[in-house]
């Protein structure tokens, strides 16, 4: 696998007179895997978009792998926050699209991922015949079988039950923890953040800066106990108020 | 000798014939029945032609033949009057129909006898202003004022649907259309254009080609003009025989049409004249005369230049 | 700018290649002419403008009923659909004599004959935009308790409008061409008449003068649709900021 | 069903309200006629289906090329516009001449004419289709590393797909007229030829003849563009169960 | 405002072979707040169709007020589990379409909602040019200026970060504690169920059934503190093991 390292230096955009990001810099070290924390509205999905290159920064540099990759496009694999699955494709199809774009398709992987990801027996029905968290996952999957070095995940797991949403946190945790590559995640879910993550990163209130970067200290592999540590709800709580101050 | 040979010969035939077309005005008709007829009986290959007889559609004879894309082609004295006035260089080679058997038709039930008749009725054209000319002069004999008639225009539509509604008469070639009211058992009465004015006896269909072939190739003209000239000459003869050729020609057309239409006109074709196809000037002259004094016309006609006898056989 | 450019080429090669001018005039003369005949001209330009905006408004009305009938009723549009196809081919040469002889030489047959031609690409575009609206939405007014009357106004008629306006765009540009057709069903003055006279006259010259006026004024009445489409359809302009 | 209740009604109101023959024959006639005339009619049929079948795959592909040059080039799509508008309004009267002076009596004249007829719509409702993609669904696929090839081949073109068919259901309905209306280029034989010929020797059954094989045609061509729409469009089918 | 009661009986509903709801019943008292927990699958959004009457039950009656409403239309508020915002409409005219379908528009009562659910300056936007959480707000205030007696609400906050979530919980909370509505929301949030609901229902796996039904005991007005309350952790330990013993 392919080793990649992401720097964001200072990094501002503004739609019209909203200035939604101001000064942003952070970076991901390789098979890292860091979350972004920060209120709705905030530019969470701005940042993506200007990782990905669908929109250029109107200040700084975005690094990938020491190369400059402002505007440039194809360097990330990328879950939005809304499914966006093909309405003509089966799933199968929309989860191998993600390869198509950039070579080659595996689709024994991907049904072996179709399977982990509970949504056997669907590969052949079309998205509009899913629930709402069966077309979220079916979207994840198509980032996680991207061949890019660097994942960037929109709220993955915002519309699963806490359930699924367990399990799929775990299976990722397996996946990252066998394969490692790098990832950039996004969500509003402490715990969820606190979980998954090596690093987080809380964003104030707009213009987005970075208000807060803990360092999670727990060991790997982790344990769905670790929810119920009391040294886990004293970060959550301490990440709670860093977020609360800012807004 | 025997029939190999015979077949081979033709063959070498075919290939030194020279390669013309002629365009005919519009849908084949008995006005044509000569050029099929010259077909059919080989009296042009007798004369070194292989001949492509066209049905234009809407793109028109008269341009096509002006423009050297096709050789020859049916036109009307009028609109080659109007052509020359603009320039452009046709001319006419031979008359198909001596004189003009247009004129003006209604139902008999109408009572429309006479010019006069005309007053107060509707007439039914196609928004040319010759036809307003037309009718005033003609109505003028009789004393009448053509402004008394509703000219009405009535686009594409045939006489006989124009008729049964709005319109009370309308322009017609008897030699079609009027045969056809018979066939129909429709009895019609025509007030002739012939019968009342000498200026309005034009030549209605000519043969035509551009001044280009004249001048570069009169012996092609001269072989065309006398192999058509043979096939009209048959079917003044043998009327009956030359529709069967048109018919078998042309198997779309109304076989019943075709030969009635044939009977009637066929003496119609070279009529008084010494010889069929014979133009004469003073024809030419008068009806351009006509239409420029009613203001049809931006220029006079130099009508000498608008036919010509000399292709006829003598 | 391209027409320019046209016209440009156009002049250059009708002089430099000795097309006679009864065959193509070059752009001067017809602008010559266009300028010279234009009093002659001008009452047959108004009673064309009039016609095809009649027939226009009419075939936009009688579209949109059809494509409307049809959505709301399903089960006829099956039935119906063949005859609209027929209904645009019926050639105006048969057409002609019945129109004739049930409705006369006034305006009614050929407002029939322009609204046959235009009210077509409009049906089928509405219709089809109907179609296409977003499962999403629908669930979402369905549910709220939208009647199916609000369902189509409040709904699928705004979702339909970007493919209702490529049928009516379709369609404006047919509507002159209609007019200038059912000018040859009889009329005193129009475009078409102007135009088979000048045609039968060999003035080449003022056929083109006669084509330019229908060119110009399909052109006019497309931008006019377009520009109404950007009025209505405008928020999905302010979209796509990073296309 | 429809159309054989229609030529019910036709037939007893033919011959009640004793309309002659020669303006609106009666079905029974003209099923009789074209029975009777078949040998003669064919090969007529044939040489319309093969002009309209080439015409109308040649309108396919250029108004598909037009579309999609327009919409990979948006800066030439404002020049090129109104020459698609211009295309659609030279009277065929006009035109004729033109292109049989230029291209003879070959197919080739014929084929423009077709062409122009069929492209138009096409070219219409595929830039109207692209241009309707989902601002969701393009954010995604450029996020992920789409290619502009690979942004129109998997997003933009199965997403105009609907509307495209739109379009090639007008097209293809218009192609027979068009084809016929070629043939009045001056043909040697073809639906319109038989048309004219029957219509100037006042055989009006032999016109209908015509008419229903034209209509006929385009509906089974209509069908056929359904057909290919409902099996490439399936997915489509499958929602909105509670609808 | 009105009164609502809604029973329903013993439903079961199946799309072609797969069996998504079997003999369902549960009842929502008037003025009453219950949610519905389940797997992502499990058939709550099938729940609300139903109820909406966009569906029929293949068995079984829905009542409201004594009224039997299978399949029939324009009875709930409803606020979907993807936005649904009509794309054309700014924000405020898709704020007021609830109305709008049921009669009379109150601009005044939208513009005060948009500001509490922080929205503010956004009025004449369209939905495009809002990020995905402040779609789902403006798609629930939507619902609840809708007039119907009963609002269904499908997941409404789980697109917002933990602090926009917290305060439109307690912003929901407070206008439902004063106007008092019969509130049946789908979640998927346990936190999120406890605080704000009378009664939970959980579901079972597919086909559903009422698997469990806990009345949750704390007091109203309810505080933002109660998430750190012994008793409240201990109520989310059981419904997470009612849960997890169900799927
Ligand atoms: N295309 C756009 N045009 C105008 N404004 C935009 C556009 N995209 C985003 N914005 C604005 O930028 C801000 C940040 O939006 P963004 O989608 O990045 O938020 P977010 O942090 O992802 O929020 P959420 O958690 O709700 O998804 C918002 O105020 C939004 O209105
Ligand atoms: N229109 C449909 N056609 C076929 N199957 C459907 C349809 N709608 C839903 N289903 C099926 O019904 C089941 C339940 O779907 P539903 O959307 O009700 O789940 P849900 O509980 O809302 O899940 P989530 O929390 O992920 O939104 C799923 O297996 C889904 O595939
Ligand atoms: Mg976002
Ligand atoms: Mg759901």
């Amino acid at each position: 696998m392919e080793v990649s390292h992401l720097t964001v230096s200072n990094i501002s955009k503004q739609f019209d007179k909203n200035e939604v990001i101001k000064n942003l810099a952070f970076t991901v070290e390789e098979n890292e895997f860091v979350s972004i924390l920060g209120p709705s509205g905030s530019g969470k999905s701005t940042i993506f978009s200007l990782i990905g290159g669908i929109l250029s920064p109107d200040q700084g540099t975005i690094h990938l792998d020491h190369q400059v990759i402002n505007g440039k496009r194809g360097y990330i694999s990328y879950m939005p926050q809304t499914p966006s699955l093909l309405p003509w494709r089966t799933i199968l199809e929309n989860v191998l699209l993600g390869q198509e774009l950039q070579g080659k398709k595996e689709k024994e992987a991907a049904l072996e991922m179709i399977a982990i990801a509970g949504l056997t027996g669907y590969e052949n029905a079309y998205p509009h015949e899913l629930s709402g968290g069966m077309k979220q996952r079916a979207s994840f999957i198509r980032a996680l079988l991207s061949p890019q070095s660097i994942i960037c995940l929109d709220e993955p797991f915002s519309a699963l039950d806490e359930l699924t949403r367990l399990d799929m946190q775990k299976w990722l945790l397996s996946i990252w923890e066998e394969h490692r590559r790098t990832i950039l995640f996004v969500t509003h879910n402490i715990e969820e953040a606190l979980f998954l993550s090596d690093r987080i990163i809380v964003l104030s209130n707009k213009p987005s800066q970075v208000a807060a970067e803990f360092h999670v200290p727990f060991s790997r592999p982790r344990e769905e106990s670790l929810f119920l540590e009391d040294e886990f709800l004293e970060w959550k709580r301490k990440i709670y108020y860093s977020l609360k101050k800012r807004s | 000798s025997n029939p190999k040979s015979a077949s081979e010969t033709n063959k070498k035939n075919t290939h030194s014939l020279k390669k013309v077309s002629v365009v005919l005005d519009w849908t084949p008709n008995t006005n044509h029945t000569g050029l099929y007829v010259a077909k059919e009986k080989g009296y042009f290959k007798d004369e070194g032609l292989d001949v492509n007889i066209i049905m234009p559609g809407d793109a028109g004879a008269d341009q096509l033949v002006a423009s050297g894309k096709s050789e020859f082609g049916v036109s009307y004295q009028e609109s080659i009057t109007q052509a020359r006035i603009q320039g452009v260089p046709l001319v006419s080679i031979a008359a198909i129909i001596q004189h003009n058997t247009s004129g003006f038709a209604s139902p008999a039930a109408k009572n429309i006898v006479t010019p006069k008749d005309f007053v107060g009725k509707t007439y039914g054209g196609w928004g040319s202003p010759v036809e307003k000319s037309v009718l005033s002069s003609l109505m003028k004999k009789e004393n009448a004022d053509v402004n008394k008639v509703s000219i009405v225009n009535m686009g594409d539509t045939d006489f006989f649907t124009a008729v049964k509604r709005d319109i009370d008469f309308a322009w017609i070639y008897y030699g079609w259309t009027g045969v056809e009211a018979e066939l129909r058992g429709e009895k019609l009465n025509m007030v002739y254009l012939t019968d009342y004015s000498d200026k309005l006896d034009y030549y209605t269909p000519v043969l035509s080609t551009n001044e280009n072939m004249i001048k570069e190739n009169p012996d092609t003209v001269k072989a065309f003009v006398k192999a058509v000239s043979k096939g009209y000459e048959f079917a003044i003869k043998h009327p009956s025989d030359a529709a069967d050729i048109l018919i078998k020609a042309v198997p779309d057309l109304d076989p019943k049409l075709v030969k009635k239409s044939q009977e009637w006109l066929s003496s119609k074709y070279q009529d008084d004249a010494p010889r069929w196809g014979e133009q004469k000037q003073k024809v030419w002259e008068n009806y351009a005369s006509w239409m420029f004094d009613n203001g049809l016309l931006e220029k006079k006609l130099d009508a000498k230049k608008a036919f010509t006898n000399q292709f006829l056989p003598q | 700018m391209v027409l320019l450019l046209l016209f440009i080429v156009w002049e250059t090669v009708a002089i430099k290649s000795g097309v006679p001018d009864w065959l193509l005039p070059t752009p001067t003369k017809i602008f010559y002419e266009g300028f010279d005949g234009w009093s002659n001209f001008y009452p047959h330009l108004l009673s064309t403008i009039q016609l095809s905006l009649l027939g226009f408004a009419l075939g936009l009305l009688i579209g949109l009923l059809t494509a409307i009938l049809l959505h709301l009723l399903p089960f006829i549009r099956e039935s119906i659909y063949p005859l609209l196809i027929i209904s645009q081919n019926i050639p105006i040469i048969v057409l002609a004599p019945l129109l004739v002889i049930w409705f006369g030489f006034g305006l009614l047959p050929k407002m029939i004959v322009i609204t046959l031609v235009c009210f077509f690409p409009i049906t089928v575009a509405a219709l089809d935009g109907f179609k296409q609206t977003s499962n999403e939405l629908k669930h979402y007014m369905i549910m709220a308790g939208a009647s199916n009357k609000q369902l189509f106004w409040k709904l699928e008629l705004p979702y339909a409008l970007p493919s209702l306006f490529s049928g009516l765009k379709i369609s404006a540009t047919y509507s002159v061409m209609g007019a200038v057709i059912s000018e040859w069903l009889g009329a005193k003055e129009g475009i078409g008449v102007y135009m088979t006279l000048a045609s039968s006259s060999f003035r080449t010259d003022r056929v083109f003068v006669a084509i330019f006026a229908i060119v110009t004024l399909s052109l006019l009445y497309f931008s006019i649709i377009v520009l109404i489409e950007r009025w209505l359809v405008r928020w999905q302009l302010k979209g796509a900021k990073w296309k």
